[in-house]
């Protein structure tokens, strides 16, 4: 029986991915639960004048799905390194960069995609004008998938560490910003009544050169991390 | 399972040397691995038969020196299982992140029913007994088809009847043309040769 | 070029020849750091509207262009670690990190003691300073991933990778904060003071700068030597130097 | 040779835990270094006009304060229940809800206690008045163990859960929630020139209660957890 | 050691039982561990062996009936090592968190050595052999006051010498007054005699 070429190999991971986060539906629900608790910690925080909200309410989107995304990175190939799948997974003959992007689509479909579905909901809690409401999920779709596949580089390298800690979050921060800047300028930009085409078109552009280089940085970051 | 040449080189490792934390673990070790022989890797705890057994399947690439060959796929089963205690054990060999062939559900259930585990395909991994767990994964020397077989300790946790099968499952991959490296601390009784490479006083045909 | 790179391969030439250049290079460092320091200090006019203060830009500057420079050799090097698989260029990298990471935070150190009687204010959220930033973390996030991992030979290589995606990251954080600052705010604070600098006061920030950049070579190729004869401690050459050390 | 008595076993496990933060040094930097990058991403995605940074500047120091507790908490028992140690612990003959505390006490050093020492430099950044940081610290210092406490609870409840995940953040948020009303209001309070004293006085208040039954939940939770 | 007396009971289970997953482990099972008893639980894998101990210890609090009575403090050492990875042997040892006595830096180095640890005392233990890490473990028996240790396949992961040094340790804890419940699919080579509790056919003394 030959192996399964490297796009079923994918598919089969991704099936596999997208199986386990059923299983636990309360790790499906936690980013969107941290998502509505971090928005409605915000107005106690900060004092809840309406006419303020709507100021904070592109920034503070974008900085929860930022957080929320950067808890769950780490979690990409933890629990496959500690129960021993990571070492099967390197020795699959199917190239290992194309494997990673079945995790990291798994991890954007459960975290990102879903974010970016239920946003409208907290953007009018938080009095974001409707005009803004298309931007913000457009941004959102868009700059999730880029931070998922940043985080992932960040697992990557981290996973193998005894010592590391959350060492993630200091290794992938300063890559999100860019990230975080031009997804909430997006969408300052349509609550302004500017165009949004131009963010929305830079952060494609990211999201591609992501696409097509992240991969291989996850693959030589896993190899070199099951050897830590 | 395809018939194999006996006799082919299907791994050769030429002068690896090993240092772990100061201490040397092997020097210039060589040896050529064939079609149709079962090596039994033995030495103390501590003598980095687990280091070995990584650096034969490539998982190890910092840290030693000398090279290794392999020529034919293989098949690694480590101390860790590699199975997710949320899926079934169904689920963990059909969705198996060894990339591996893709098997059909009789096939899978045949294997799990060898290894005894008739009627726990459905039930998560996490509620099975730790030898049970262990059993999951000897499923998949039924159904891989990679030549050489890398086992460390594969009785770990097996019971007696378990263990006597195992111990035939090997002779029989041998027989047919395969090859198997393993370590366990157990003396093995099987139907074939057995070439032990000793880490403490070196090879030994 | 294939011998040379084969030397640069071998770690007893390699800490040789560091030796030799540090020979001359560290006296020249210290001669061009004392003369700048002085001429900037004593011998340039004090500036009209800032009065003494702006004196402090003989320290900023030269290390924040530095320090950004500084990003580019710890990069080339993983690069070179991860293509060539050559052992030496992890030590080279693994060397620069440490030293990056410390000029960076005397450029923010700095600006920051000049940002409180000019704007002020310790801190403002602007293009240039933000980035320095995170060149800082991206700096410590390479430290930190080096000591994290037990295995230096992989941390090498897993730093070499971290460095070369902070590289393509730069120019975006860079580009990114600049358009982000200029949308939302007028042009209230520019550095771009350079076509207003007077020669007198130019001269010796270029040589500070020249300086700086001798005291980043050497700083790196001290720590490259150390770091070289922590890893090779076991073989032959070091033994026989360190014993040859213990005899003088 | 006798068991030791419960304070003294008390002060083992302390002394344990803080080995073990010491040992990963990252994973203790890590809650400052978030704090850190929070802090700046703020003005990332708010904008960066020093006046408007200033009327944020409380509210958003306590909310990273609480998310980087939160981050922390999950992991309080979860590797002792991973490796064996925690059923080790419910054998012991010294009695649980005291060894819990060395935990907790042990998570409040390496995390709170930082973060209220470290505080005054990010407020400094985000132009907090300086007459509010005295408030700041001393809200962080009493709020912080509070936050402990409170998350140890929901680390306890969730340990054992093979499908929990990052349950513990629903479970634990809502209670979180007063601490932060109280923490950022002192320091409001402080910005305006109003006594602080009332609201550490509730801080304080809480934090006793916590200090008297957060334990024995905690012991509860464990027991429980054990066993799923 | 302190001196015990042979023969006084130090756990009394009365009409255990337990379903897992819909299946009957054991039922009715009735016995008392004395003081000088060495037991074997024996059973195939997903017998019931490691779900009994857990009981017995007091972990398993819920899902079974019967009662277990407990009238001596007790060691157990499960399938899991409760060693943390950062920690080296002697300060796991040190800082364990099972409330035992605090053992001076003599002892904890004579048990390390006796257990086969001389020269690891002091290295983080994730870089220590699977065996090694097990044997750490070990080192708890001989630190420990107990009378009853429950121990859960404690030869796994020991080599032979490992498990002969081991099995010697037994049998002299249950010469001087101690009581033994172990499982293993191993046969028991030891001193003393050794009581059966087999979960597939129930008890025979
Ligand atoms: C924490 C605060 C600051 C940081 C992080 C910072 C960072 C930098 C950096 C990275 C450069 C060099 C950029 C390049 O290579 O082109 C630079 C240059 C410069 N900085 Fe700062 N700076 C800070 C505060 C200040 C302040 C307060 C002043 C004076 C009002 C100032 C004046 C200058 C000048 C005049 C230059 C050189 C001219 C130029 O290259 O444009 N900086 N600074
Ligand atoms: N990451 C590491 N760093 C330093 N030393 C290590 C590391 N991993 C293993 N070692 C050492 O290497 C030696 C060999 O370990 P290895 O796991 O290969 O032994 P083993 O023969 O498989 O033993 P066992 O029979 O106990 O499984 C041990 O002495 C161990 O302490
Ligand atoms: N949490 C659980 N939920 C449901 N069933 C469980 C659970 N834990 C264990 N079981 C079942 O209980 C049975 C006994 O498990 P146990 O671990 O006690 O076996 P064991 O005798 O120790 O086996 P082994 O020799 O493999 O260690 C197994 O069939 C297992 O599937
Ligand atoms: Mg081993
Ligand atoms: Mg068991």
């Amino acid at each position: 029986m030959t192996p399964p070429g490297a796009v079923q190999f994918c598919i089969r991971l991704l099936r596999r991915q997208l199986l386990l986060a059923v299983r636990r539906p309360l790790e499906i629900g936690n980013p969107l639960l941290f998502f509505a608790m971090v928005v409605a910690l915000f107005p106690l925080g900060l004092g809840p004048t309406p006419e303020t909200l709507a100021g904070f309410a592109p920034g503070v989107l974008w900085i929860t799905a930022l957080l929320s995304n950067l808890l769950t990175s780490d979690a990409v190939f933890r629990s496959d390194f500690e129960d021993g799948s990571l070492e099967q997974l390197l020795l699959a003959p199917q190239p290992l960069f194309m494997s990673v992007l079945a995790y990291i689509g798994a991890h954007w479909l459960t975290t990102g995609l879903l974010l970016a579905a239920v946003s409208p909901v907290f953007a009018l809690m938080l009095n974001l004008p409707a005009q803004a409401i298309v931007a913000l999920v457009a941004s959102l779709l868009i700059g999730t998938a880029l931070l998922s596949l940043i985080g992932g580089i960040g697992a990557a390298l981290t996973v193998g560490l005894k010592r590391g800690g959350m060492l993630i979050s200091l290794l992938i921060l300063p890559l999100y910003m860019p990230v975080l800047i031009f997804g909430s300028a997006a969408v300052q930009a349509a609550v302004g009544g500017f165009p949004v085409g131009p963010y929305l078109a830079i952060l494609g552009a990211m999201l591609c050169l992501a696409i097509a280089l992240a991969p291989l940085a996850m693959a030589a970051g896993l190899r070199i991390s099951i050897d830590a | 399972m395809p018939t194999r040449d006996s006799g082919v080189p299907v791994l050769a490792a030429r002068s690896l040397c090993l240092e772990r934390g100061g201490r040397e673990l092997f020097r210039e070790l060589s040896f050529t691995i064939c079609a149709g022989q079962l090596w039994q890797i033995e030495g103390a705890n501590g003598a980095g038969k687990t280091s070995l057994l990584r650096i034969l399947c490539g998982l190890s690439r910092y840290g030693f020196t000398g090279q290794v060959e392999r020529f034919a796929p293989l098949l690694y089963l480590g101390h860790q299982s590699a199975l997710k205690a949320l899926l079934t054990p169904r689920e963990n060999l059909a969705f198996h992140v060894s990339g591996e062939g893709c098997y059909g559900d009789e096939q899978i259930e045949s294997a799990l029913a060898r290894v005894g585990l008739y009627g726990y395909e459905d039930v998560a991994s996490h509620t099975l007994s730790a030898g049970q767990h262990r059993r999951v994964n000897l499923a998949r020397l039924l159904l891989s088809d990679a030549t050489l077989w890398l086992l460390d300790e594969p009785f770990t946790a097996i019971d007696k009847a378990g263990v006597d099968e195992l111990q035939a499952l090997l002779a029989s991959h041998v027989a047919g043309g395969g090859a198997v490296v393993m370590t366990s601390h157990q003396a093995l009784d099987v139907s074939c040769d057995v070439r032990y490479l000793n880490l403490g006083t070196g090879l030994a045909a | 070029m294939w011998p040379i790179f084969h030397k640069f391969g071998s770690p007893p030439w390699l800490y040789a020849i560091a030796g030799a250049i540090l020979r001359w290079l560290l006296p020249i460092t210290l001669l061009a750091l004392v003369t700048g320091m002085v001429w900037g200090l004593l011998f340039t006019p004090s500036e009209n509207v800032q009065g003494n203060s702006y004196r402090i830009i003989y320290i900023h500057v030269p290390a924040a262009v530095v320090a950004l420079a500084g990003y580019y050799v710890m990069a080339l090097a993983g690069a070179v670690s991860l293509i060539w698989r050559m052992k030496m260029a992890d030590v080279a990298m693994k060397a620069a990190a440490p030293v990056g990471a410390a000029l960076t935070f005397v450029a923010l150190f700095t600006g920051a003691i000049w940002g409180k009687p000019t704007w002020g204010t310790w801190w403002v959220w602007d293009a240039r300073i933000t980035s320095m930033l995170i060149l800082l973390f991206l700096y410590l996030g390479v430290v930190a991933l080096y000591e994290a991992f037990d295995n230096k030979e992989a941390a090498g290589k897993a730093c070499a990778v971290l460095s070369l995606v902070g590289m393509v990251n730069i120019p975006i954080i860079y580009k990114s904060v600049d358009w982000w600052y200029s949308l939302h705010q007028g042009a209230s604070i520019k550095f771009t003071g350079e076509t207003s600098i007077h020669p007198s006061m130019l001269y010796p920030l270029l040589l500070m700068i020249a300086a700086f950049y001798a005291l980043f070579t050497c700083a790196l190729l001290l720590n490259m030597r150390a770091e070289l004869l922590q890893r090779e401690q076991r073989t032959q050459w070091v033994q026989k130097l360190l014993s040859k050390d213990v005899v003088n």
